[in-house]
């Protein structure tokens, strides 16, 4: 009885995990750069591989204790081992792990060892318990000069920049981070109390900010968007002249987004994409409406950004967003937001 | 093993197996006993090599955290000059005189001149203990000049890697005092100065790293004697 | 000397201390300090087990507040609807499992560290290893019995001083098990204006793991002069059980990794108590104001240093499993072990392997490129040896008579475990799938699953078979294959759901979900699952409880060799005498530790120190 | 298999006064030699694998005589030292991230 039993459990263990993972739909958050899609597709391989692996230990576990079972009668045969088979499978285990390795170390090299992007759009990331500072070089695209001598929380200056340094003039800092798509951009990583992990899932991007030292990570991100829902109907003309027509709204209310009539309502290309921004009361939260065949979509164009290294007790609520513009838009954001 | 050597064996072993092993294990001179030695060497002494070991990772551990801090910081200040090279080139000098005594003890020991091996076995606690002194010495100096403000790396790591090391002394100066004092009451046997012996050669050891890494590579020479 | 001479001898000189004290406090007996050892570790693993329902407790409704406070603020403060929704977030809020953020993280950091600490680190080797390895190689005592009492003694000092962080002002520590600085070095870091953990908690955690070291330290020396200097004779290196090897390899690893942690630990506490600054960075803006007393340090080292100690660790905690597993199975079987060379070179490849890869914990850290990627090579390599492990395992049982007895269920539990578990490696060895992997539930999955509950079930494999050589008693045999079942079934589940959530990319060590991709609906039904199978999976452990003092109760008399084993510790009574056998005469070893189904043979085994004629000669050579 | 007891034979030898005086006399010249080296200024790279192997030559005359390690087993020490010394190297794997630090001090980024 015990062996049938054992192989129900492990098969169901089997059945239950791969249905988990292939039935996870969609298997990963959305992906928006470039790198991305390599670690995606590195990390889709192993899945299959190990997928593969696991099922066949132990399934292979599961018949061999059926197969195996004690039976009177039946004897154990003396087999101490074998040599060519332990060769081979040492071998191909060797072969199969280090090869799955190398295949991933381009995306790495492409992060950490190359050359970093000529003329990327900077931006300086200070983590500090519980938030996010992102420091944007303005139209000079230089940032100014640092240092902790100048940290100042009366002005909120907790970055430490430089007020003598010209670079810093039209610097501006805010709490969201903003970047083009398209575009490769550079970010400084750093942190000014304790360790901090900078990570948004849509990215594929990981760095500790680590006080004392700053890392600098280029990305670029692919997408200005990823589909949140369809609406039927061509709002379009109500759109252009800055009304949100009533489908929408009531979409919106569904999906728990905030619509106060607060809101602004711009077209970017007029007829056709929109930005809408939702809920100012948060950080900022954009989103694209897009004209497409006839139906009009809604895009989130705003992601997640989460501290992964424990920093204290708010270290679950360190929580700040990353919105994707357009050239232009970024063009615009940063005119509009240098002093 | 063969039949015959089993036969002959414990004739012989009976000296040397009885310093191994639990002191209260029966049947020592038991050839059967304890299977094969692989390294023929008492297990004291292996226990204590083993030590040494683990020890030296734990100093390696300190001085490669003093390695990577200096690495990392282009402005290492170097805050040693001849007055404090001569001071502890002298505390090297004690340290291995103290060694050669304990060299002298051991031998004396596995001769079976339980007298002269506890006398030399005092006179290496005595330079462990001159050691500590000058040591100390130079701590309550060191400390006394410290710059205001933050202690810098420099002398955190000094602290740390001879305080670690002199504590090391510490403990063996009372080492060695007991075990000298014990081997001489005829309570302890060579082997046990033998492996005392050994934690002090270590301790020695170290100190040929802890020198040249933390006094010879912050000194300039130029600044002179003076304070 | 003939044997009847040296019994003599030995009545005479090696006697059970009579005074209650000596006897079972203070014993230098090592089956009573291995006895010590496994009753501290039972006790850590049911605080440290207690602990993590505690926060799944806590869990449980975080994804639900998440989900009202987002309806909330799409409500008029003040209407109906929201002082309704309201009231349900401060009824799941106020409920008697509700944490604050820094009581949660001092909770997670105890958890981690009792359990890694006195559980991981001390059941496999200080319990089992200590009353075994003795008997399983022919000794009458560990080579150095008062400095084993002394180990036993440290550790237990360390527990305490570890329990003592519960209750100190400021409360435990709350930096992970990891205890990063300078969250860990700088008081009073924990965030603007919060006080408290600046207390005593982080010191008495770096003083608890500090006499750890020590403990384990002089536990190691003691157990590597056993292995090579105290074998009975005949029994060579290559006929040693595979427990035997496995320990004698765990105290190599002990006895190198615990000194680096030793001061990592020494230097954190002289950051924080000391004014030096070798893991602080000098400007840092902490509550508030700058840091003026530290200057130059380097988090990173702090990491380097705890690595170089915490992989070696990993397998500290595992590597006595294996070896468990591998006579087990073999055991049980009815089967030699399939290429036992192989297995002893595969934990020594783990063992030296284990050094070399302590990086890829710090591949996000930034820490240089470079050496991330000769660290993320050396992982893989390390995954081969583990896989060899696993084909022989797999190649032990195949051909085999298998009696499915408790003991070979965790056994086989514990294979099983020990693939999935290993499999979470293969994402987080390389260096790029860990840039989404990294700090994620993933792998905090793939961790428990390997290190935590296959070493565990190898702890349960240890007791169950061993029980009735300690107490010569049985345990029962259907309450020990209930809570196999259910522990089995609940750890599975509860783990992969974990990886599943670590796919989704849910962030380690939060204590509420202020995020809006935690509070999804498949985040809030996964943590759901998880917390409802941890309180059954806990509750299931009762029965093992319920089992011990039933068994020890009333439990079937056991034999000298009630599993047909063939090494040596089978070959004295149950429990063993004070001089592990009959008048402390060793027995001499004839034969190989898995000479099961030996053709020919009169029996289906044949013992090791069965006399050299059991093993007929026209059988194969054994390996 | 030989038998234990008859190896233990092996390791007693003649207690050499003469050996260990060279060693000694070696090892304060050697002490001199570093000291010297600290007035010479040598760039700090030279000078530290200089001292290091300086001190290593001493560290193996203290093991090797005083501590007997010359005439133990060779099987047991190459065991126990190649353990301890790879050990010990190993830790040297922190250092291209403490220069990475350095580089970061020295130019503001440790990217390469």
């Amino acid at each position: 009885m015990t062996p049938v039993i054992f192989v129900l459990v492990i098969l169901g263990l089997v059945v239950g995990t791969v249905a988990g993972f292939a039935l996870k739909a969609p298997l990963l958050p959305d992906l928006i750069t470039e790198h991305g899609r390599i670690i995606d597709q590195q990390l889709v391989l192993t899945l299959y591989i190990t997928g593969a692996i696991f099922a066949i230990a132990q399934l292979g576990l599961a018949y061999l204790i059926y197969k195996h079972r004690h039976r009177d009668g039946v004897k154990a045969s003396y087999l101490q081992g074998s040599t060519k088979l332990e060769y081979t499978w040492t071998v191909a285990t060797l072969v199969l792990f280090v090869g799955l390795n190398l295949m991933g170390q381009g995306v790495w090299a492409q992060m950490h060892l190359n050359e970093k992007p000529a003329r990327p759009v900077n931006i300086e990331v200070t983590a500090m318990q519980f938030k996010w500072i992102f420091r944007y070089p303005g139209k000079d695209g230089n940032l100014g000069a640092r240092a902790a001598e100048y940290i100042n929380p009366a002005e909120g200056n907790y970055v430490g920049k430089d007020p003598d340094d010209a670079n810093g003039d039209d610097d501006f800092q805010l709490l969201s981070m903003s970047v083009p798509y398209g575009i490769p951009v550079v970010v400084d990583i750093r942190s000014i109390d304790v360790l901090h992990g900078f990570a948004v899932r849509e990215m594929r991007l990981k760095q500790d900010a680590v006080p004392g030292l700053s890392v600098n990570i280029p990305f670029t991100v692919e997408k200005d968007g990823t589909l949140e829902f369809p609406l039927s109907g061509n709002y379009a003309a109500d759109l252009d002249k800055g009304e949100l027509p009533d489908a929408l709204k009531h979409e919106l209310n569904a999906n728990k987004l905030v619509w106060k009539d607060k809101a602004s309502l711009r077209a970017l290309e007029p007829g056709r994409v929109w930005r809408l921004t939702l809920d100012p009361d948060s950080i900022n939260r954009p989103y694209l409406v897009k004209l497409e065949n006839g139906r009009l979509n809604l895009y989130r164009s705003w992601y997640e950004l989460a501290c992964m290294e424990l920093c204290g007790y708010g270290h679950y609520q360190m929580r700040s967003q990353v919105n994707v513009l357009s050239p232009v838009e970024y063009a615009e954001f940063v005119e509009k937001n240098s002093p | 093993m063969s039949e015959a050597t089993a036969a002959v064996a414990p004739a012989e072993a009976a000296p040397a197996a009885a310093a191994h092993g639990p002191a209260h294990a029966p049947a020592k001179d038991d050839p059967w006993y304890g299977g094969r030695h692989p390294f023929a060497i008492d297990s004291k002494k292996f226990g204590m090599w083993l030590f040494i070991a683990s020890d030296s990772i734990t100093f390696a551990a300190i001085l490669f955290a003093y390695t990577y801090v200096r690495l990392s910081d282009p402005d290492w200040p170097l805050v040693f000059n001849a007055g404090s090279v001569a001071l502890s080139t002298l505390m090297t000098f004690v340290l291995l005189t103290s060694s050669l005594t304990m060299v002298l003890g051991v031998a004396a020991a596995n001769a079976g001149k339980r007298k002269q091996a506890a006398l030399w076995t005092f006179a290496t606690a005595l330079g462990g203990l001159a050691f500590i002194v000058i040591h100390a010495w130079e701590w309550s100096h060191v400390i006394h000049g410290l710059p205001e403000g933050p202690l810098p790396l420099m002398w955190c790591a000094f602290f740390t890697a001879t305080g670690m090391h002199m504590l090391h002394v510490t403990v063996g100066f009372f080492y060695l005092t007991i075990v000298g004092l014990a081997y001489l009451g005829g309570k302890f046997k060579p082997i046990d100065i033998e492996v005392a012996g050994l934690y002090w050669h270590f301790v020695d050891l170290v100190w040929m790293f802890v020198f040249p890494m933390i006094y010879l590579m912050s000194t300039d020479m130029t600044k002179g004697f003076g304070h | 000397m003939s044997s009847e001479a040296a019994a003599e001898h030995a009545v005479h000189v090696h006697q059970a201390p009579t005074n209650p004290i000596w006897r079972y406090v203070f014993s230098t007996d090592h089956k009573v300090i291995g006895i010590q050892y496994w009753i501290l570790a039972l006790v850590s693993a049911f605080v440290g087990m207690g602990l993590s329902v505690w926060f799944r407790l806590h869990l449980l409704n975080q994804g639900h507040v998440a989900q009202l406070t987002d309806q909330l603020s799409l409500l008029v403060e003040g209407s109906a609807d929201y002082n309704a929704i309201k009231a349900k977030i401060d009824a799941l809020q106020t409920a008697w499992y509700h944490m604050e953020p820094s009581q949660y993280l001092g909770i997670l950091t105890m958890h981690g560290t009792i359990l890694v600490f006195m559980v991981l680190t001390t059941a496999p080797m200080g319990g089992f290893g200590n009353y075994f390895l003795p008997i399983q190689v022919g000794a009458l005592d560990m080579a150095f019995p008062r400095l084993n009492m002394l180990s036993f003694w440290l550790t237990f000092l360390s527990f305490v001083t570890l329990m003592a962080a519960f209750f100190v002002p400021g409360g435990s520590p709350n930096a992970g098990w990891t205890g990063y600085p300078p969250l860990s070095a700088v008081p009073d870091s924990q965030g603007n204006g919060y006080q408290g953990p600046g207390g005593w908690g982080q010191d008495l955690w770096v003083l608890s793991i500090a006499i750890f070291c020590f403990a384990s330290l002089v536990g190691a020396i003691n157990f590597i002069v056993t292995t090579l200097d105290l074998r009975t004779k005949g029994m060579t290196l290559m006929r040693m059980p595979l427990t035997c090897w496995a320990w004698f390899v765990t105290a190599i690893l002990a006895l190198l990794s615990f000194a680096v942690l030793l001061v990592a630990g020494l230097l954190l506490l002289l950051d924080r108590n000391l004014g030096t600054s070798f893991y602080v960075p000098g400007d840092l803006f902490v509550s508030n104001k700058l840091l003026v007393d530290h200057k130059g340090g380097s988090p990173l080292l702090f990491q380097h240093l705890f690595w170089f100690f915490g992989h070696p660790e990993v397998y500290i905690a595992i590597v006595p499993g294996m070896g468990l597993a591998s006579h087990l199975l073999s055991s049980f079987a009815r089967k030699p072990v399939f290429g036992y060379r192989a297995m002893v070179y595969a934990i020594f490849g783990i063992g030296v392997l284990g050094f070399f890869v302590w990086g890829h914990h710090m591949f996000q850290s930034g820490m240089s490129p470079y050496v991330a990627v000769a660290f993320s090579v050396m992982t893989m390599v390390v995954g081969v040896p583990s896989a060899i492990k696993t084909f022989n395992w797999l190649g032990t049982i195949w051909g085999g008579n298998i009696r499915f007895q408790s003991p070979m269920l965790y056994a086989l539990g514990f294979v099983s475990l020990f693939v999935t578990g290993g499999i979470g490696g293969i994402f987080l060895g390389q260096n790029a799938v860990d840039i989404y992997f990294h700090d994620t539930y993933f792998v905090v999955g793939h961790f428990h699953m390997i290190m935590g509950v296959a070493a565990i079930f190898g702890m349960f494999a240890g007791t169950v078979y061993w029980f009735p050589k300690v107490t010569g008693k049985m345990m029962n045999e259907p309450l020990s294959q209930a809570h196999f079942w259910c522990t089995f079934l609940g750890v599975n589940v509860i783990f992969i759901v974990m990886h599943l959530m670590g796919l989704e990319g849910h962030p380690r060590r939060y204590s509420g979900f202020a995020f809006e991709f935690l509070s999804s609906d498949y985040m809030v039904r996964m943590h759901t699952i998880v917390t409802h199978t941890a309180i059954f999976t806990a509750s299931a452990q009762v029965l093992f409880l319920i089992n011990l003092v039933y068994s020890l109760a009333a439990g079937k008399k056991a034999g000298d060799n009630p599993w047909e084993s063939t090494s040596l510790e089978w070959a004295t009574t149950s429990p063993p005498p004070f001089e592990n056998f009959k008048d402390g005469v060793l027995p001499e070893v004839h034969h190989g530790p898995y000479e099961y189904s030996v053709p020919d043979a009169a029996k289906d085994y044949i013992m090791q120190h069965d006399p050299p004629e059991a093993r007929p000669a026209t059988a194969p050579a054994p390996h | 298999m030989s038998d234990h007891a008859a190896e233990h034979h092996e390791e007693h030898h003649e207690f050499n006064l003469k050996e260990n005086l060279a060693v000694w006399f070696g090892l304060v010249a050697l002490t001199l030699v570093e000291v010297y080296l600290a007035y010479v200024h040598l760039p700090p790279a030279t000078m530290l694998i200089t001292l290091l192997g300086l001190s290593a030559i001493k560290a193996a005359g203290i093991m090797g005589v005083f501590m007997h390690l010359k005439f133990e087993r060779v099987s047991f020490v190459l065991t126990l030292v190649p353990l301890t010394i790879v050990t010990i190297a190993l830790l040297a794997i922190m250092f291209p991230d403490a220069l990475r630090l350095y580089m970061f001090h020295w130019i503001g980024s440790p990217t390469p």
